[in-house]
């Protein structure tokens, strides 16, 4: 028994681990479609869920899942991404053998068109210098908890080149992502590339397993072709040859694909089942950096329903149907609807907030209110004082 | 490699006056304020002290402690001169031997000091809440060229006979030290931090060692043996909040101190206490919550109705629930319409629908770790 | 968290046969093949196997253990789940004392293994070089739906009885297990590796515990019980190099052995031993340097010569000094003109120049750590 | 007594600890003086004294003299540097509170001449936001194991804006750098920036103090008036109105300015006081990325003198006056003199080398002969089979 099958033996006894595959989380994502929110940040590093950021989700379900090596490539913009995962210590992957490696973004080659492929082009060499057969590539632009052992099971049983994990869009999707018709044993029979994706149609959610001489081969195929893109040149058409299958993920999943989208995952969140399925999982935690903050303090008067509150804050006012961040404070008599306030925002004395995005350190002062509506939520930017 | 100092903090048995809390973890590893541990405030103030190399004695269920201390990394103390020890009792060519006191649990263990070679000691407790600089106690012992120091607090002149109580002159140096004096001629109680000259350490536990008659204790033993032959001790005042958490009423109440308007500790600035966290999510306040005047962390889950109290990590708090005046630990479960009063549910504890646990001041009710609490059971009640 | 495999190192007391060597440090401490210690095997064989989580059970200096091993970063056992946890005895509610036996060792840890929830224990000694996989014994474990499985290993028959000998069916299974046969039936040794399904080691070793007749030993004891019992016990077979440590003979034939003109592990590949490395520098050969047919590891520093031996970490061979058929141990000085052949020369020693230290194949010569040898002083030879 | 005069007390103490200091490590030198060495790596990351990078040597001055918290200035081409450094574990460094940071570099200005003061200024937000009221900058591409706490007194009893850690070239020296002039008492008369340095002549190592306004005020005043040199823009224009002091450096340094000056210094290693100096300084270590190699196994009738050989080495023949890296292997028969043989080189049997400098991986096959002088050491490049 060869030590690839010994370890896919085991896959359904008590210690899952797919110590044959090799994680990549690409975090060079177009984060256009997310206006203001991602001007200075790339969308793996928006805060999210009270103290998470988007990046967690991928990382902690390839630990979770036992991957022991995952390489990181970088985006040109990676100051907040390095200290956010550091040494990979609170992943599990600071390790002297495997873990975490950075893949820092090529230099712009000259007069080339620059795209997303480049960065796997340019690190192909460490790719292929690691012993594991295969490759999972998880673009780190959707929140999920998932378990990719049954996906790797899934892969080897259909015996697909490439297996691409998707789900049903919860809702029309305006940013452009892959499409896939697929038959019912999962053969995918088309591929498209769209601008915006219809509410059920079956969408990828930047999840791929391939073995690696096979991703390989496609990226090397279609870089050297003059490819740029990551969806276009290499999974429309470098792998057009290749038998590619479809696993549809049935758990809660959804892409950060726009303000409204951003807002409504997080109000997701708030339903006790979606909270359990995504943070209680036993043996599935998200795991993020520790910031070891104090234990919330409600004081006196406080009232806070329905809302998700990080620790760090101190309430006075109320509280309904919200998320709040690391640190954040509100006033006593401030009221806080339906809205997401991030890391150190201070609510001031009878302030109001309905429906309101506010990004980290903002203030809105005594008296002030704010007004948007679920469908269309306000946003208020970093460190703005209202 | 020569380091400045070590500490060294003694965590004691079984903690028997915590009673059912301390069923199964070393008292240093009962849960504090929420999120803490009561080791965590020590282990803190040495990292922020710069005292990066600690020992831990104890010899019940060592790696229990262990297990939640790790090798000190949450509070920065794994760096490569540093660590934390934990220390119970070991064979040694000489024999062996359980603890017999505070003095002989450091004898025991003066091979390990030697190994990490410190300049000074530093003694503490591992039952006390309190945040404290202790490079500045340092300062002090290296600028009065001191044998020993020892950290002192004002206590009410009422309270100053159930301390150990220093008589000092002028310059703080200490002239006389009784244990628990009837008629007590001053109000400055021993804190049990003590910072030693390490080989004067040593001298005096070799000593206290061959002493038939002693009880191998600090207060009792080596300190007064220290001020017999005249050595130089200094007391280090301190003004900060400081409590002993030994007993469950004491415990209780240094919780219910941190929910005063203004917390007695700044446990989340610049000298923030530290502490090993698990992977859990914001806290979830579900849509009939009614939580006010209280602490709540991260990983639990409230529907009911929290007034005054402290829900620990991983806590649920069901529909209908009333919890007041209460400190639930970790991952404790309060049933449907359960309610608790004036009282410590111990980590893991069910209280089932409808039960429940009441106690009043004075007479706080404890559950102890991993207990069931059903309607027909009656909650234990805690000796005071 | 339930975990797939605990193992269990038994590190043991203070090794007395390898005497002035473990005067200050345990067994597994002692440094072997001039850059690892012995406990590295069994640690790196877990970590190369994927067994994160590791007890080392000792009762001799375990800060010493803790220092070197620390939370187990060296060997990736760090992560969430895993660590290394020193293991003494220590103070239960239901009493103390200090280990009596192998299986009582591990029975006074039933607390350690409960809180860890494994689905099996695997239980190695300290004292053994060799590379193995455990992950294949546990999978035919697992494949053979085992009760426990032994490692066993050919010996040699003449030396069989020196042994705990298996006698198996076809199939593997063990009939028969007796300890140092006079007439041994079987040249199947055991190599005190023992993987058990975790409820059915405890329910033997609660068992054991009440029988006052009892050694608490594996060998003699519990895998008798267990085979009285017909369980499903089941020899795994083991085909590479191994060797016990335990008298100083030994620790230097083994030593001797990694300088075949090919090692007999692999100790630099895909499942290489690991350590704790301390920031050292490359060695340096001086311009008169001789070295032939050794292992010279960082940091030393050789001006003589130095001739099918051992030269560890930190070590000085100074000009003229000649060192022969010997393992040099850590930061020993060997000074100038000083000879030394068929000898272990003990961290941190001093062999002034001009000294000797001779022995000879049978009769090595020995000298203990951080001691002085001068021309007058006569090297003490180990009792063999 | 405040906090800053609290620890600066204690550092003729036991423990000395430069507290308020915090670490910069500016890692993007230009290679070009280095040739091939430098092709496809930084200064910074090129292979040192058997198991070394040149960066170590900073780094491991800066953490044994008290500093705790270090920002990394990456280069371009950065994976090399964070793969050795990683999160800094190995130097003590990967800590929550404080530690190490990357800097990564900042992206392109459009159509603005690019310089290395560029990637300071993009990061002075995080320099100003830590706590420490002292900079210590280290531009790593100098050997030297320093005490930075007597240069830390110097510079407080100098009552300096900014200390200069200079010493005299011990060689002409080809690459462009800061050259002083001082007064006996170490004021600064005059700074040059010249393309060569002639020996003897007192050359700036690279280390600079300054408070961190000072030094803060000086990157935004050069880089806002259009300056992109640290050396000229920085140290020259924005520092020419503040009080200089220059510190001269009594130990053991070198600049490594060419491809001899590399050679040499290592070869400088081989002298068992230098070597001592560097390597084995009480509470001085120079710390590396630990690879956990088994010892090095001198086979029956290797000959090895004069020098430095690192572990995972195997050895059946000569060597003399030469530094094996980790992984060489020199078969029977061959001999290597007076060479540097970097990671993993193989000299097969018989073949020989004199003078020459081996990149990584390079195989000399059986028989060959490569020779070069001392004052011109032949260079192989990595991966190379002769």
């Amino acid at each position: 028994m060869d030590r690839r099958e010994f370890w896919l033996n085991r896959l359904d006894e008590v210690n899952p681990k797919l110590k044959n595959v090799m994680g990549l989380v690409d975090l060079q994502q177009d984060s256009s479609y997310l206006g203001d929110l991602t001007k200075k940040r790339t969308i793996a590093s928006l805060p999210f869920a009270g103290r998470y950021r988007i990046v967690d989700f991928a990382l902690s379900s390839m630990v979770n899942s036992g991957i022991r090596n995952v390489g990181v490539l970088l985006p040109e913009k990676s100051r907040s991404i390095l200290d956010h995962i550091r040494s990979g210590k609170d992943w599990d992957l600071a390790r002297h053998h495997k873990g975490l490696c950075y893949l820092p973004p090529a230099p712009a080659d000259n007069g080339r068109k620059e795209g997303d492929l480049k960065n796997y082009y340019a690190n192909l060499d460490f790719i292929e210098s690691n012993s594991e057969e295969y490759v999972l590539l998880a673009r780190a632009d959707c929140i999920y908890n998932m378990d990719f052992n049954p996906i790797m099971r899934f892969h080897e049983n259909t015996r697909a080149d490439v297996t691409i994990v998707v789900s049903p869009a919860a809702h029309d999707d305006m940013a452009r992502g892959i499409v896939v018709k697929m038959a019912e044993n999962g053969l995918v029979e088309d591929i498209t590339v769209k601008p915006d994706i219809k509410k059920g149609e079956m969408r990828a959610l930047g999840v791929y397993i391939a073995r690696k001489d096979c991703f390989c081969s496609g990226v090397r195929r279609a870089y050297e072709h003059g490819g740029t893109d990551f969806r276009v040149d290499l999974v429309l058409e470098a792998f057009k040859n290749r038998t590619i299958f479809a696993y549809e993920h049935r758990g809660f999943s959804r892409r950060i694909c726009s303000m409204l989208a951003y807002y409504e995952t997080n109000m997701a969140m708030l339903q006790p089942d979606i909270w359990k399925e995504m943070f209680m999982r036993e043996g599935h935690p998200i795991f993020t950096k520790v910031k070891d903050m104090a234990p919330v303090q409600y004081k006196e008067g406080s009232n806070v329903t329905n809302t998700l509150v990080a620790n760090g804050c101190e309430i006075y006012g109320t509280v309904e149907n919200s998320v709040l961040f690391r640190g954040v404070k509100i006033a006593p008599g401030a009221v806080v609807r339906d809205s997401i306030i991030m890391q150190n925002g201070f609510i001031q004395d009878n302030a109001r907030t309905n429906c309101v995005v506010c990004d980290k350190n903002v203030v809105v002062s005594a008296g002030k209110v704010l007004e948007g509506a679920k469908t269309y939520p306000v946003f208020v930017g970093k460190n703005v004082r209202i | 490699m020569k380091i400045n100092c070590l500490a060294m903090i003694l965590a004691g048995g079984q903690g028997s006056r915590l009673g059912a809390l301390t069923k199964n973890i070393a008292k240093p590893a009962v849960p504090f304020g929420g999120k803490y541990r009561i080791i965590d405030f020590p282990l803190s103030n040495c990292a922020n002290s710069g005292i990066e190399r600690v020992g831990v004695l104890t010899q019940y269920r060592p790696f229990e402690l262990h297990n939640y201390v790790g090798n000190g990394n949450a509070w920065d103390l794994d760096g490569r001169y540093g660590g934390v020890f934990i220390l119970p009792p070991y064979q040694s060519t000489e024999g062996a031997d359980w603890y017999r006191g505070t003095a002989d649990a450091i004898y025991q263990n003066l091979n390990f000091i030697e190994m990490s070679d410190p300049s000074y000691v530093l003694i503490l407790s591992g039952d006390h809440i309190y945040s404290m600089d202790y490079s500045e106690m340092l300062d002090l012992h290296r600028r009065k060229n001191a044998d020993a120091t020892i950290g002192v607090i004002e206590v009410p002149w009422s309270e100053a006979s159930r301390f150990g109580i220093m008589e000092t002159d002028e310059s703080g140096r200490i002239e006389k030290f009784v244990e628990k004096p009837k008629e007590p001629k001053s109000n400055l109680a021993s804190m049990g931090i003590y910072i030693f000259t390490a080989s004067y350490l040593k001298r005096y536990l070799v000593m206290d060692a061959k002493d038939k008659s002693s009880e191998h204790d600090f207060g009792k033993n080596v300190i007064p043996a220290m001020l017999a032959d005249r050595g130089r001790l200094f007391s280090f005042p301190f003004h900060g909040y400081w409590k002993d958490v030994g007993t469950i009423e004491s415990l209780w109440q240094a919780n219910m101190d941190f929910l005063a308007a203004k917390p007695p500790i700044d446990i989340s600035g610049d000298r923030r206490i530290r502490s090993a966290n698990q992977p859990v999510p914001p806290h979830y306040m579900g849509p009939e919550a009614r939580v006010t005047s209280s602490i709540v962390n991260e990983g639990s889950i409230v529907f009911g109705t929290v007034e005054h109290s402290i829900i620990s990590t991983g806590v649920r708090v069901a529909e209908g629930a009333r919890v007041t005046n209460s400190v639930v630990m970790p991952f404790a479960v309060i049933g449907e319409g359960a309610v608790v009063d004036h009282a410590i549910i111990g980590q893991h504890t069910n209280i089932m629908a409808g039960a429940q646990v009441i106690g009043s001041e004075g007479a706080i009710a404890v559950t102890g770790e991993d207990e069931l609490v059903t309607p027909e059971s009656e909650a234990r009640k805690a000796a005071v």
